[in-house]
């Protein structure tokens, strides 16, 4: 496979998904809030189905989610309402949510759109209770220091979280998401990479977005020249991105080989699939033993392209298994890859004869069911079709490692109708005029570096820090930046490390103790043990108790007295060299209950006497 | 800017300085909407709009529904509603449909029921519903059972179904079942309730019942409708799907879902128990007058001169003593007046305490346990069809249809 | 016949000559109700009694009652009802009572529970409630708590007793409990719901609540009282013991009786949250809309120059299209509309149907989900305390004293 | 004990009530029907509490009540209603009740009260929800044929039936319930149970009263001279009426006696109880060994009177331990009675020691909870004290055999107040005019016997039968009496007698029947097997068909033809006179089906034949 992607015609874009943290949801005023199923309040279900359009056609789509009548389930929350539930109108679109969103459209240079205008988009695999998704088109035509250009940001309510199959938890449902879609730009497995870390570093510098697994997922549309559109859904490691533009590059490379040799072949496909159960009555596959029914197809032409290698780990036969599977069958067996799983040389050989198959030919065959056999079979067939045009329009999964599955046709653009329960927001100028740009991270990290003499890795560290913001504000109230830092990064580092869960400590609590060790009153050296009991529940007060109890001047007086004559001959020793050493003993003892300066002046005092002492 | 484009014309506007493709849709206050390419609609300012192209509409595709001529025919009588409507995706309209076609296509499973006949009598929004509307409505589903339907599906808007549901229960004797039914979400969605309850209520239309009958949700799932008698439902929600109540007693039955098992309580009245008889006279000067504290005696005199007029009064059926004598003096220049309560459940009883004792004193008669809206309708019907006042204040006090109970079940 | 009896004279009469004697009670259309020695009334006609003895009224043994001086202050606010009376089984009378050692009396667990001091407000059937008394009752509420009472306890007739809860909400911020409570069962019966309401009141009135509430009968059974929110509540059954009804939410604690534990759930504000201060303008001249189908638009101008009006809708917050542009003068002449549902359950929006958004166009609020009758006294709060029309309109849409939900909870 | 009650001054009056037998309750909508508890549809609780009067006083028996704070629970059905639940007010009082009143009140020769007014007399046992009975005083000064003088006749409402307890069902509760008081004006006990009878009559006549166990029950006041009025509830069966008096006027001679003995012996009784728990500790007695707590009471001078029979099966002692048992003990040991129960003469003397007792006291003990302990000794001292004056006034209850119980004190009268809620009833001379007065029952028997030819005891049974109205229509449309009192009593008699549930049967059935045997299309032969195959279920026709299968005359003639062929030599030697042997002969083979004569005729001629041929 060649590497020269700009040969191969690679075309590349991506839309990023990111949720929002607002206070409420995009169409109601629900919290934010994820919710452990187990707290559930209450569960219902509903069967959806498609509408046909005035055409009366329905989206291919949705016709293969219909495939099977299906009952959806849904739990419900104290913190999900009749919205989510489909069973009150939505409110009227956050405000909150769009100030983010124009924020962001602002800082990609964007056109917002005069006036936002929220639509609904069809959905029926039952990830939203009305059957569609409520999203507005909220900005145009922007671009990135890097150049990677944005087409358009959109303003999305979230699906509901699928817990298996057909039950979803509503508590996801509705929060607000930024769907952030570039222009084809891209045209190198890199490039699309490093574009969705940029964008994903734009979104983070707002400090308005959630954080954490599943809050952004990356779609990449992909094509090469003689391919088509491919659209991936739902990648969350940035990491992979490459690999998976290159393996899905691959695939369509391989797709497109298959094509030019099944024309070659003058390959064709059988339509009427055959009865082949009674050959497997004594089958050493289970799977085939037990069937009800086993139906074969012969394709004509197609010996050995069904079992090639398309990515690592797929084949085209894979591809037609996915296909197959949208009939509720397990899977399917090709002569390309038997005998195998049981199945000996001897049944293929009467499988190929009951199909009047040639060395040419491959045979498919299905087990299951009678009705779920003659659906796939005619999957199966759709599949092989279209191999003969190389590379089908599809929206494919992403499977551990970077290849992929089919999942879903492409949806069609016109499945989008207005959403008339929400009024039009016209977008002012005043309004956009007094959103305020933040700050980029990456400008941080320098500012950091240079204003604050943090090092790149901290300084980063501290800018994707959620604690960021309280950082900055004891900077500005006058506590030292190398302190704070401490404070709001390294040392919970350390501790999260330590398994002691961090995360439970307030901004607001870690900025008292800050202040505290600026006026003296705690010593900067008890910060790692006071964190840890703030940790545990304790306030600031109790913490600073526990972790470094308070030890007075007199105190401090009475253990340097006793340290310094104990070891007074080490002193008369060293002179004023033995204070490091000393100091550390001392240290020690007051268990960093004392500012170091306070018993470094102390000790210095008794040393001196010691020193002038006979 | 050239000529006004019309919807569907490809226009292109520039934003910004940037030039944008798409449909044009419909303008209002200077923002004309735009649908691009992508399915998105934005609105844009209407003085940047530049027509490319005209609109080409593509003929709608057909499709016809074959029906089997050997199941029983059904009568759809449409006055509304959402039961079964079109998205036109290019613009983005949804529009309510009426056809037997349409409503086969949105419903499908219904062909496989029945035999359906639609009558489309008008199509409004149901709180523009009239008495006169609701007379039309009885006729035409008396000349529906009259040609054979065995039974009868009216689709209504859900606002004042209950209402229209106990006109038709008063006005007409049916042998059939009449089915009132709607959707509280919009048969445009994946999730609309149309289709179930659509077959619940075509299922219903076929069952062994003989009366007026709402048939909608019984629960936010899909599990089953529940069966409630015209005259003793009420709408109890503004948006769930289970927003129709019996309120009162137990309600008809269930139409389970997707099985369409009809279970049918003993209490109703059976298919062939009544002959179809019409009696489709209302007095349309009556109203309902919602008492308040501190009701200004003055508010009564803007229903001067009515026939009829429903008292939804407070607790047991009580209202300030200030009004009780410009209410006597109103029954005294005949108006015939009833009480009901605002606490829509229980029984009204004036003989508990004072205020109730006067208001029977100056003429007011007590509703029983009659919802408020059920009442008027019935006064309208008895107003309209009594020969004396005195026949009138009897009829008022009898059940007619199902409206009263004579004991209130726990 | 001698000179006419007075109730509790002994008279001799006759009937088919047969002479029977009783204490005289009454008269009537002619017709004597004479107690008989068996205890028995019975009609007689006026014209056969004859004065035997006149009535000798013994002295009513007055039971005093000590309160222990160490328990809390509970002020007691009384307006009328019947949480406590008297038969005089003599002449048959009921009457109601309102002293402290009459409420003691007809309560006999209170002492062991705080101190009371009662106030008699009014003695007036709660249908009779008007918005100037509301006032004084929210002035004397106040007056009671700077005293230094720990809790009140107002005790009302149950009729209206929702709506006064609801004004006192509004005109009220207080830090302590202030409890309306009532019977549904007269106090002179042994089955009452009079003590067990009153014990699980004034358990309330010293509970760490914070706001205004109603505690009634939970259930049918004498289990557990339900704390009911003061904007919240509805009285939804004419006659039964549970007929206060939290809508749209859950309520906001439980009593639990013969124990009396108190159960608050977290969403109640808490005792000392808010400050004392009493706000007690109120405009007057507002009203209840009720629409109906057919409504004439003449009907709307009995409340010309109101300066407020709730509209009680259909389904989401609607009414016929007729009345839309009357609804939009009087909205241009000062008349401020606010949207509710007669479904009372659930949210009004006005932006689905056009019929909505033509309402909103003429200038109606959307009344969120308050109950009717409790946007009925917010409005005069509103418009009884802005200093201008837009600062009115903008505390409508506001939830001021948990009248008005964000979330529709299932 | 003397017999003559007139010397005695036997004073005795009677109260009836009996159910009527309307379709609706007297104050509510509801079906007077009782149920069985399987099938409530629900269950709730309540407190019922004494109200004071305006003289702040508690009426005694309502103070009794009071001793115990209780909940009474009640069962609901799919017949009862918000009013027998105390949740909704009272409807208008029934008119047809009134109706039936009015109409026995016209028999009686009765005033009636020219307005009804509905009472609200309290009641807090738990047997009427709201905690009083609604009543209503009807009419006056009647008199019955044989003296009797009729006080009153009120119109109440039933009751709820006691499950058990404080447990109730609402069933019963409002059923219409007529009260007729005589005047005290009896002085046998004779007089007493013929006068009941002679209501009892009267009630049955009008054919619209309840039947069966509870649906009518007498109370009796009695007093002899020097005793007090003491009432009886609730005597159900009519022929113990007599004895229940005998025994009463016994009691209160007795109880004179004790009276007479007490004074002359100088008794008194000590008021302070004596805690003799620890005597009992090894007591043989289980439930003395077991007890908490033992009080002793000494009363001074009753030695012999508490053991004294004042009634078969009753001593004084019995009626203390009644009061006792109000708390809550299971009863008393008196020394009357002492040593028994496992006490030891020791005991007893230890007993009496510990209370100084001579042998001229009485001592009484209880033993249960303190509590308890003390509360039966203040009751049993009450009862102690009322010896003194002879009777006390008080309810009683009739025990098996005819003796009695203390229940309650007697309730005071003026415990009523009008019942708001139901508007007064004016009752008009039209009304009263309009109402038909039945035959009386007595009148029946004898125009059954004078007209129909019935004997006493058949006319009895037939005029007291519910089948008596079904029974004269039949005799009205031309059935033989004979045949229609076999159809309607004597049969389903015999029927019942042999376990077959008749009561199954319905009088248009047997209507039905009797028709066809009228018109000769089933034999009268058949009305048995018939009758029984109605209790089956089955429906007339079928009933005749199964019983008595159709035989055409034809197979009658074959049938007949068969007999006398193999009997011939019978016949030739008999002659005519072998009609009668042959005819139960062939009456055997056709089961009935066939009438007699039609059987005869065909015989007759048969055996003419027989005899005519060679």
């Amino acid at each position: 496979m060649s590497d020269d992607y700009n040969a191969l015609g690679l075309i590349a874009g991506i839309e990023i998904h990111q949720q929002l943290n607002t206070k409420e949801k995009l169409f109601c005023r629900c919290p934010t809030t994820i919710r452990e199923s187990e707290e559930s309040n209450g569960e219902f279900f509903r069967y959806l189905r498609a509408t046909k359009s005035e055409m009366g056609e329905l989206d291919r789509a949705a016709e293969e989610e219909m495939m099977q009548v299906r009952q959806f389930r849904y739990l419900t929350y104290d913190t999900t309402c009749l919205v989510e539930n489909d069973e009150e109108p939505p409110a009227p679109l956050n405000e909150e949510a769009l100030d983010i969103v124009l924020t962001i459209a602002k800082v990609c240079g964007m056109i917002p759109v005069p006036e936002i205008q929220t639509m609904r988009k069809l959905v029926i695999d039952g990830s939203n209770t009305s059957g569609f998704q409520r999203t507005a088109l909220v900005a145009l035509n922007g671009e990135l220091p890097g150049g990677a250009e944005i087409e358009t940001i959109c303003l999305e309510e979230e699906a509901a979280q699928r817990i298996e199959d057909t039950f979803f938890s509503l508590d996801r449902l509705g929060i607000p998401l930024i769907e952030i879609t570039t222009s084809p730009c891209m045209h190198t497995p890199e490039a699309v990479q490093e574009t969705a870390a940029q964008i994903g570093m734009i979104l983070r510098s707002t400090g308005r977005v959630k954080r954490g697994l599943g809050t952004i997922r990356q779609d990449i549309n992909i094509s090469i020249r003689e391919g088509t559109r491919v659209e991936i859904k739902g990648v969350q490691e940035l990491d992979l991105i490459a690999e998976v533009v290159r393996r899905e590059v691959g695939r369509q490379v391989a797709l497109l080989k298959i094509r030019e040799e099944l024309i070659k072949r003058g390959a064709s496909i059988e339509k009427t699939p055959v009865d082949v159960t009674s050959l497997f009555t004594g089958c050493n596959s289970r799977v085939l033993k037990k069937a009800p029914m086993i139906l074969g197809i012969r394709l004509n032409g197609f010996a050995g392209l069904v079992g090639y290698e398309i990515q690592p780990g797929r084949r085209l036969g894979s591809e037609m298994s996915d296909y197959a599977k949208k009939c509720g069958v397990g899977g399917l067996f090709h002569t390309d890859e038997l005998p195998a799983y049981g199945v000996t040389d001897e049944e293929v050989v009467k499988l190929k004869q009951a199909l009047s198959a040639t060395d040419e030919d491959c045979v498919i065959i299905v087990a299951d069911k009678p009705q779920q056999c003659h659906c796939a079979i005619q999957q199966i067939i759709r599949r092989a079709e279209m191999a003969f045009s190389g590379v089908p329009k599809e929206t494919r999964k992403m499977l551990e490692g970077g290849s992929t599955a089919y999942m879903r046709p492409l949806p069609g653009a016109a499945r989008m109708y207005p959403e008339t329960d929400v009024f039009p927001v016209r977008v002012t100028m005043e309004r956009l005029d007094s959103l305020e740009i933040p700050e980029m991270i990456d400008d941080t990290i320098s500012r950091y570096m240079q204003d604050l003499g943090l090092t790149r890795e901290v300084a980063r560290q501290m800018a994707y820090s959620e604690r960021r913001t309280a950082f900055e504000e004891a900077i500005a109230e006058g506590i030292r930046p190398a302190l704070a830092e401490r404070a709001f990064n390294s040392t919970l580092r350390e501790l999260s490390r330590e398994g002691i869960p961090v995360n439970r400590i307030d901004d607001e609590a870690i900025k008292k103790i800050l202040f505290m060790i600026h006026t003296g009153e705690v010593a900067k050296e008890a910060l790692s043990p006071i964190l840890k009991s703030l940790s545990e529940g304790k306030n600031p007060q109790e913490a600073c108790e526990i972790a470094a109890p308070k030890v007075s001047e007199e105190e401090v007086a009475g253990i340097v007295d006793r340290i310094v004559t104990e070891r007074s001959q080490f002193i008369k020793e060293r002179g004023n060299a033995a204070t490091g050493a000393i100091m550390g003993v001392v240290m020690k003892e007051v268990r960093g209950s004392v500012d170091g300066k306070v018993v470094n002046q102390i000790l210095r005092e008794a040393i001196s006497r010691v020193l002038k002492s006979p | 800017m050239s000529k006004k484009p019309e919807t569907g014309d490809i226009i292109r506007c520039t934003l910004e300085g940037c030039s944008l493709e798409g449909a044009y849709i419909a303008s209002r206050d200077g923002m004309a909407t735009i649908k691009l390419t992508s399915g998105y609609n934005i609105g844009v300012p209407e003085d940047t709009l530049e027509t490319i192209a005209t609109s080409e509409l593509a003929e709608p595709q057909v499709v016809e529904i074959t029906q089997d001529v050997n199941l029983p025919l059904i009568s759809i009588v449409s006055t509304g509603g959402t039961i079964a409507s079109k998205i036109d995706y290019r613009t983005g309209a949804v529009t309510s449909q009426f056809k037997t076609s349409d409503i086969l296509n949105a419903i499908p499973g219904l062909v496989t029921l029945a035999r359906f006949r639609a009558v489309q009598l008008c199509n409004i929004l149901s709180e523009n519903m009239t008495p006169s509307i609701w007379q039309q409505l009885a006729r035409a589903i008396h000349d529906e059972i009259k040609a054979g339907a065995r039974g009868i599906v009216v689709t209504h808007g859900t606002d004042t179904m209950a209402y229209s549901a106990a006109a038709v229960s008063f006005m007409l004797k049916t042998p059939v079942p009449v089915v009132f039914v709607g959707s509280q979400r919009s048969a445009d969605r994946p999730s609309s309730d149309n289709v179930m309850n659509g077959m619940c209520a075509a299922k219903t239309a076929l069952s062994e019942l003989g009366e007026v009958v709402v048939v909608m949700h019984g629960s936010t799932s899909d599990d089953a409708c529940a069966i409630h008698r015209g005259t003793r439902v009420r709408k109890m929600h503004t948006s769930r799907r289970d927003a129709f109540q019996t309120i009162g007693s137990d309600f008809l039955g269930t139409v389970s879902y997707p099985s369409l098992t009809v279970k049918l309580s003993p209490s109703v009245v059976k298919r062939d128990t009544s002959e179809l008889i019409l009696k489709d006279h209302l007095e349309e000067k009556c109203g309902i007058v919602w008492y308040y504290p501190g009701m200004s005696v003055e508010i009564l005199s803007a229903w001067k001169g009515y026939k009829g007029i429903v008292l939804a009064g407070t607790g047991l059926g009580h209202a300030g003593t200030d009004i009780i004598s410009r209410i006597k003096e109103m029954n005294d220049s005949g108006t015939l007046f009833v009480m009901t309560s605002q606490c829509l459940k229980g029984r009204v009883c004036d003989r508990v305490y004072d205020t109730g004792r006067d208001l029977l004193n100056a003429g007011v008669i007590e509703g029983e346990d009659m919802l408020p809206e059920v009442t008027l309708v019935k006064l309208m019907w008895v107003l309209g069809n009594s020969k004396s006042p005195q026949e009138a204040r009897e009829l008022m006090k009898e059940n007619l249809a199902g409206e009263m109970t004579r004991r209130s079940s726990v």
